[in-house]
């Protein structure tokens, strides 16, 4: 089935199967493999794109799905050489350290941020709830959120 | 061992009528609207469809309205959406509040109301209100349009009253304005399912409570009723011993349907559902 | 002189590629002609094979090739932990299983298609048929007789049976003449690593060269490739193994895998780029597991708080095969921390290695000394009670007093340095434990149950001296090697065997070498993971690689130095014995004015137009480091939680963590190490825990099931260090990789039993879940005490 | 794993024996079975490709059915094997039936042993004693359906 998806600004077009899942047509139809995948029940939240602006788990999505809409990846958060402010934050604040939830992390809270500019600890760790990290125990990843928020709230 | 979905064929049909003819042509079909009950189902392939049927860009499923204070909540509603709506807020809390604790971000933001109900996984939150709310369900399938109680929509696990064919449209729910009502929830640590989800509706009259609506999630193959609770708190000025009294009557009540699994054994689930129920009345009266 | 590098937060020099989605994780990678493979995998824990039919799946669209156990021709998988004066019997462990699996996941056949859903679509269409046999999946009843047998040649499913002593009349008599002797039988459940990256590995082979490439999740290519070669046939030097960006490993990226070999091999065979990567289900049946013991242990005590002797014998599940370091972790990484950190005279651990039809049981963060650590303090908390003193009182009574230079203890270990009894003092200052303690009572007049856990531990780490290695039987040696090369304009390549995956080395090795020789951070460049561009190393884990591999790199900088020294007494015409250094230049002494920068220096040294005489060219040292000890990190953490009756559920209200770990090279990292690992550590008393039905299918196989610790299950931890150097270690560093983990688990533990005393409650199975605290109070003779 | 349950027809004792009894019956009972072919040389065991499952969780499965133990009009053991979805599943029931007379019900009470291997195991673990509960409600209900209205 021919499907036409807006990636990063990008419009990718593209004769794919209807079972393939969003994220392996932007890992490898596309090749953006910025956006990881951690498990196969929808849980781990590695995989957390926007689409439409909204977070989703991009393993709980059908490419076909996606078809018309569009999408951002960890790879098109920044602005050219300008990091965006959480992905900034997340490097001030030591918020990973095996990177590989980060992408995930990073997209789940900047979308986290548009419904909710100015979280408490309490809101951010909630909004976190479906996002594993191994690494950090989570307190740096809260703390980058935090000072993200700060940040972008001006 | 899979995450990737066994084949299938593919539908996007531009009109309800033409997707309840697809649906109806093909007892292997599925209906896909956000897809966050299915498709885990079809990663793990669990779940393998000959064809899938979306309906997810639907005009005619979409839309949250009020109507004489009644709740119209299209089926293809997010949890997200219902969950910031402020008519949800304003007419139905508890349903605000059990939409804002279904899995988890991500998964409010595609997954939809009509998905969830036609689902009917028992550890779902909005089952379990929609119940309690005495929601109706509005149904469209190949013989046309009929509207079922959430009393008699749900029949057992995973199991409603959906026809072959049939989809939910939309879903009706009698404001609560004025009426006290929360949804409280256990939720199990991993799945974010609920282990125990407790709903009540009270209307009081100065101090005592003249009507009740409870209903149970989580603990029974199905969102469940308590007749034996909602009685013992009609009538009642809600103090401790009736509260208690109304506690112990819903542990009654589904005593023998809880279902235990290693996270919460049986016994654990029944407790649990009666503490539940105390703290859903708090709630609801706080 | 400016801030010095050593000792500051900088920000990482891994992130940028991180956070921006460039990384390169080994499921990323892509080689045109690249195929495939997915794994046939046993739903049985315990089976004949009996017939497999592959005609299905090998009519499949896309599929290449279908291979079943009998065609592998890979050598069996090593155990790589042959501990000694234990009777171990090492089952032969076949790639792919021929006659018999021995586990939920046992590979039983291979499949190969042009696309990955394809060859899932293939795997599911081979048809095996087995003979169900009984399994058993629980080490204790393993051993005993008419439990079923996994394999012939080990009776009664005993690998081996292993006994650390301080000496066993001195224990026997200790327990004899003890006023008290408290008892307890713990279970340390089986916790799954879940490194966020699941394993994957990408091979490619260059017939015509005769070359393997393997891009490989891994912790420690050098051992890959040296086992690797072993099992494939292909010479070390044809072999070049690859970790790129490593998604975690938590210890479960060490051991030697079947898939990981079965890639290179069909590479091998079907001359075409492979890959495989494991699902999160996948992972959880076939990706080692940790813990896994039934330990009876118990602890001897005078009415006065000395205690008098620790024992315990211990049943540790090993899985359905031995994986690589899978013996050594239940005896010499548990045995061997008996001591604590207390001076505990007498010291016994009987350790029986047990094959269950289960995922084979191997390192998982801390290894042995977690296990150790707990029942320690587990002991030490019952032991209080029994004695009706503090157990703060108890722990600093048998406290080892502070010392520099080494301790001797019972179990004939020399602790490095240690003062334990100042880490306590502070962790408690920081509570104000008294006032706790005051409110605790309080609140539980209030019927709210308020709980203080506290812990003192000193670890083991910086593994480790590679004498000891050879004589506890580790097939291998545990020293580091580093080179540094810096180019003649000035920019630094320190290249490192150890292969870090989340720690942070790309920064704080760079600190290292800017606090040596003064070349700013940003010209560092710490290169690791492949074994074609990196010296020999063993590899990143039980918190080694700062303490062994860091090591040398300090001692490679310093060689470097002194060869700078001896170039810039000829540059500026002086002795070398009057050249001063600092902040990366070299001048005479008294004339800081007239210096060399250390770039200047190294462009005179490689263009080596004029060279002092006898010196050789270049500005590139080597360094090979054997630590002569272990390093001996200790601290003491406390945990406040409050347990809710109603429903058992468990908050955690506040977490302290007081570590010395030596100096730190950048506080801000070792904070996330210390974090990362009491969240693993908690995530064992509350939350983990991996169950196996008794026919030996796995009933938490995905994470819907297994429960992880999320964000909103901690409030934010409160941390501090004390600074007690390694006396052997060249910049004093100690290991902190683990600490928190080897902490958390006792003082999480013993905070909920603590808040749990008004119910009577004594023990409960971790992981502490809402049922089972539930469960305990509801059991409890005195509940009477929750009303 | 082991289950049990109840059920309670209105019917006499030797009429519920008897459509216990009958393959016809049985395979319009169970669910998504369409025919029962008998095993040769195998008695009472019959070999049967079934859709089975509840909502999305649904998918084929093939399988043997026995009947043993019989002593009618009382007690007998139903005993399945299938495979399909990449899981096993062999449960043996124990069925007893009991005449009450004041009531006019015959009850059926069924002890079970079920063990479920490979996906089902890993990833149903929450659901599989209630689905369990619920296919045999279903067979029991199929199979009242063929008993003549009482």
């Amino acid at each position: 089935m021919n499907v036409s998806i807006t990636i990063n600004g990008t419009v990718y077009e593209r004769d794919i199967e209807p079972r393939m899942l969003l994220v392996h047509f932007i890992r490898e139809e596309l090749g953006l493999t910025g956006t990881n995948i951690g498990c196969d029940t929808s849980q781990c939240g590695a995989c957390t794109i926007h689409m439409d602006g909204r977070s989703l788990k991009s393993c709980t999505c059908l490419a076909v799905q996606a078809d018309g809409r569009e999408i951002t990846t960890i790879e098109g958060l920044a602005d050219g050489d300008n990091l965006h402010p959480m992905q900034e934050a997340f490097w001030d604040n030591h918020g990973l350290q095996c990177g590989y939830c980060t992408p995930g992390m990073i997209m789940a809270s900047t979308a986290f941020l548009k419904d909710n500019p100015h979280p408490t600890e309490e809101e951010i760790r909630h909004a976190l709830e479906g996002n594993f990290c191994r690494c950090t125990g989570y307190q740096n990843i809260v703390k980058s959120i935090k000072a993200a928020s700060e940040k972008m709230g001006g | 061992m899979s995450m990737r979905p066994a084949n299938f064929d593919y539908q996007r049909p531009t009109s309800l009528s033409e997707a309840i003819q697809l649906l109806a042509n093909n007892d292997e079909a599925k209906a896909l609207a956000g897809g966050h009950s299915l498709i885990p189902a079809m990663n793990q392939r669990l779940s393998t469809p000959e064809q899938l049927v979306d309906i997810g860009r639907l005009d005619e499923l979409k839309g949250i309205s009020t109507n004489n204070g009644t709740l119209s909540i299209g089926a293809l509603s997010t949890h997200a959406q219902i969950a910031a709506s402020s008519d949800v807020r304003t007419h139905c809390a508890a349903l605000a509040t059990a939409t804002g604790l279904v899995g988890d971000p991500q998964v409010r933001n595609w997954g939809t109301l009509g998905g969830n109900l036609a689902h009917a996984d028992p550890a779902s939150d909005p089952p379990t209100v929609v119940l309690a709310a005495g929601g109706t369900l509005h149904l469209q399938g190949p013989n046309g349009t009929r509207s079922v109680s959430a009393d008699n929509f749900f029949i057992d696990l995973f199991t409603t009253d959906l026809q072959p064919g049939e989809l939910i449209t939309r879903i009706e729910i009698p404001s609560l304005q004025g009426k006290k009502n929360a949804y409280v929830k256990l939720a199990h640590p991993a799945s974010r399912y609920a282990i125990v989800g407790v709903c009540v509706v009270l209307e009081m009259n100065g101090n005592e409570c003249v009507s009740a609506r409870v209903a149970v999630g989580g603990a029974t193959p199905k969102a469940t009723r308590s007749p034996s609770a909602e009685e013992r708190l009609t009538g009642s000025s809600l103090q401790v011993a009736a509260v208690d009294a109304a506690a112990e009557a819903l542990v009654n009540d589904i005593a023998g349907d809880v279902m235990g699994d290693l996270f919460a054994p049986e016994d654990y689930r029944r407790a649990m559902a009666g503490v539940y129920l105390k703290r859903a009345v708090q709630a609801a009266m706080a | 002189m400016g801030t010095r590098i050593f000792g500051s937060g900088i920000r990482r020099r891994e992130d940028p590629r991180l956070i921006t989605g460039q990384a390169k994780y080994t499921d990323d990678m892509v080689l045109p002609g690249m195929v495939h493979l997915a794994m046939v995998r046993s739903p049985h824990a315990h089976a004949r094979i009996v017939n497999i039919d592959t005609s299905a799946a090998e009519a499949m669209d896309g599929v290449i090739a279908v291979y079943t156990g009998e065609q592998v021709t890979l050598n069996p998988l090593p155990c790589a932990w042959l501990i000694p004066d234990s009777d171990l019997i090492t089952p032969e462990h076949p790639a792919v299983a021929v006659e018999k699996v021995r586990y939920v996941g046992d590979a039983v056949a291979l499949v190969v298609a042009e696309t990955r859903y394809q060859a899932e679509d293939a795997a599911d269409a081979v048809r095996v048929e087995y003979e169900v046999l009984p399994a058993v999946v629980n080490p204790e009843a393993a051993t005993r007789a008419g439990a079923p047998q996994l394999h012939d040649d080990v009776p009664n499913n005993i690998a081996f049976r292993w006994v650390a002593s301080s000496g066993d009349e001195g224990v026997e008599q200790a327990f004899a003449e003890a006023d008290v002797v408290v008892k307890e039988r713990i279970v340390q459940q089986r916790l799954i690593p879940t490194a966020m990256e699941p394993r994957s590995a990408f091979a490619q082979w260059n017939d015509a060269a005769e070359e393997l490439t393997v891009w490989y999740t891994t912790q420690n290519p050098h051992i890959h490739r040296f086992v690797l070669s072993g099992v494939t046939g292909v010479p070390e030097h044809k072999l070049r193994v690859i970790a790129p960006e490593v998604g975690g490993g938590f210890g479960s990226k060490i051991p030697v895998y079947a898939d990981e070999a079965l890639t290179a091999w069909v590479a091998m065979q079907l001359n075409r780029p492979v890959k495989w990567t494991e699902t999160r289900s996948e992972n959880y049946q076939v990706t080692i597991h940790g813990r896994d013991h039934i330990e009876y242990v118990e602890l001897a005590a005078k009415n006065d708080g000395t205690v008098t002797g620790i024992r315990g014998t211990v049943y540790a599940g090993l899985g359905g095969y031995l994986s690589t370091a899978g013996p050594g972790v239940p005896t010499i990484l548990h045995g061997l921390m008996y001591s604590g950190a207390y001076t505990f005279p007498n010291i016994r651990c009987e350790t029986i290695g047990v094959m269950t039809n289960t995922t084979p049981v191997d390192a998982y963060r801390g290894a042995g000394r977690p296990e150790a650590t707990f029942l320690i303090e587990r002991l030490m908390d019952k032991m209080a009670k029994a004695l009706n003193m503090d157990p703060v009182e108890l722990r600093r009574k048998n406290l080892i007093p502070p010392f520099e230079n080494g301790h001797d203890v019972a179990i004939g270990l020399t602790y490095d340095s240690g003062n334990y009894e100042a880490a306590l003092n502070k962790a408690l200052e920081i509570v104000d434990y008294d006032a706790l303690r005051r409110e605790q009572a309080e609140a539980r007049t209030k019927g709210r149950y308020i709980g203080i856990g506290v812990s003192t531990y000193s670890e083991i780490c910086g593994l480790g001296p590679s004498q000891v290695a050879g004589a506890v039987g580790f097939q291998g040696g545990l020293w580091e090697s580093a080179i540094i090369r810096v180019s003649p304009a000035g920019k630094v390549q320190a290249m490192i065997g150890a292969s870090p995956h989340g720690q942070g080395e790309e920064t704080t090795f760079a600190q290292l070498i800017s606090d040596e020789l003064g070349f700013p951070v940003e010209d560092i460049e710490i290169v690791h993971g492949d074994t074609n561009q990196t010296p020999m190393g063993w590899g990143t884990y039980g918190s080694r690689t700062t303490p062994v591999a860091g090591a040398a790199l300090v001692l490679a900088a310093r060689k470097l130095k002194e060869k700078a020294r001896a170039m810039a007494a000829h540059l500026l015409e002086a002795a070398v014995e009057d050249i001063d250094y600092e902040d990366g230049k070299f001048f005479v002494k008294g004339s800081p004015d007239n210096a060399k920068t250390i770039q200047e220096i190294t462009l005179m040294a490689t263009v080596a137009w004029d060279l002092p005489e006898g010196m050789d060219p270049g500005m590139e040292e080597s360094q090979f480091y054997d630590p002569p000890n272990f390093v001996y990190p200790f601290g003491a953490h406390i945990a406040v939680v409050e347990v809710d009756p109603e429903t058992g559920i468990v908050k955690l209200k506040r977490y302290i963590a007081v570590d010395d770990c030596g100096p730190q090279i950048n506080p801000v990292i070792v904070a996330g190490q210390v974090h990362g690992g009491i969240v693993q550590g908690i995530g064992q008393a509350l939350f983990e825990g991996a169950v196996y039905d008794d026919n030996g299918q796995l009933l938490t196989g995905t994470m819907m099931d297994y429960t992880l610790p999320r964000a909103d299950d901690f409030p934010n931890f409160e941390l501090d260090h004390t600074v007690t150097p390694s006396p052997h270690h060249p910049a004093g560093i100690k290991g902190v990789g683990e600490t928190g983990t080897i902490a958390s688990t006792p003082t999480v533990y013993n905070a909920v039993i603590d808040a749990l005393q008004p119910f009577g409650v004594e023990q409960i199975d971790m992981p502490l879940t809402p049922s089972r605290v539930w469960q305990a109070i509801q059991e409890s003779s005195s509940n009477r005490g929750g009303d | 794993m082991q289950l049990t349950g109840s059920y309670k027809f209105n019917h006499e004792q030797q009429a519920v024996w008897d459509v216990l009894m009958n393959p016809d019956a049985i395979a319009k009972a169970l669910p998504g079975v369409d025919e029962l072919i008998p095993v040769e040389g195998e008695p009472d065991t019959w070999r049967a490709d079934a859709k089975l499952g509840i909502a999305t969780v649904r998918g084929k499965y093939s399988g043997i059915v026995k009947l043993s133990e019989q002593n009618p009009p009382n007690q007998y053991r139903l005993t399945v094997s299938g495979s399909g979805q990449n899981s096993i599943i062999d449960g043996t029931t124990l069925i007893s039936l009991s005449y009450d007379a004041d009531n006019q019900q015959t009850i059926l009470n069924w002890e079970a042993d079920v063990q479920i291997s490979g996906k089902l195991a890993s990833i149903g673990q929450r659901l599989i004693g209630a689905a369990a509960n619920m296919m045999s409600k279903q067979f029991f209900q199929g199979l009242e359906k063929q008993l003549p209205k009482s």
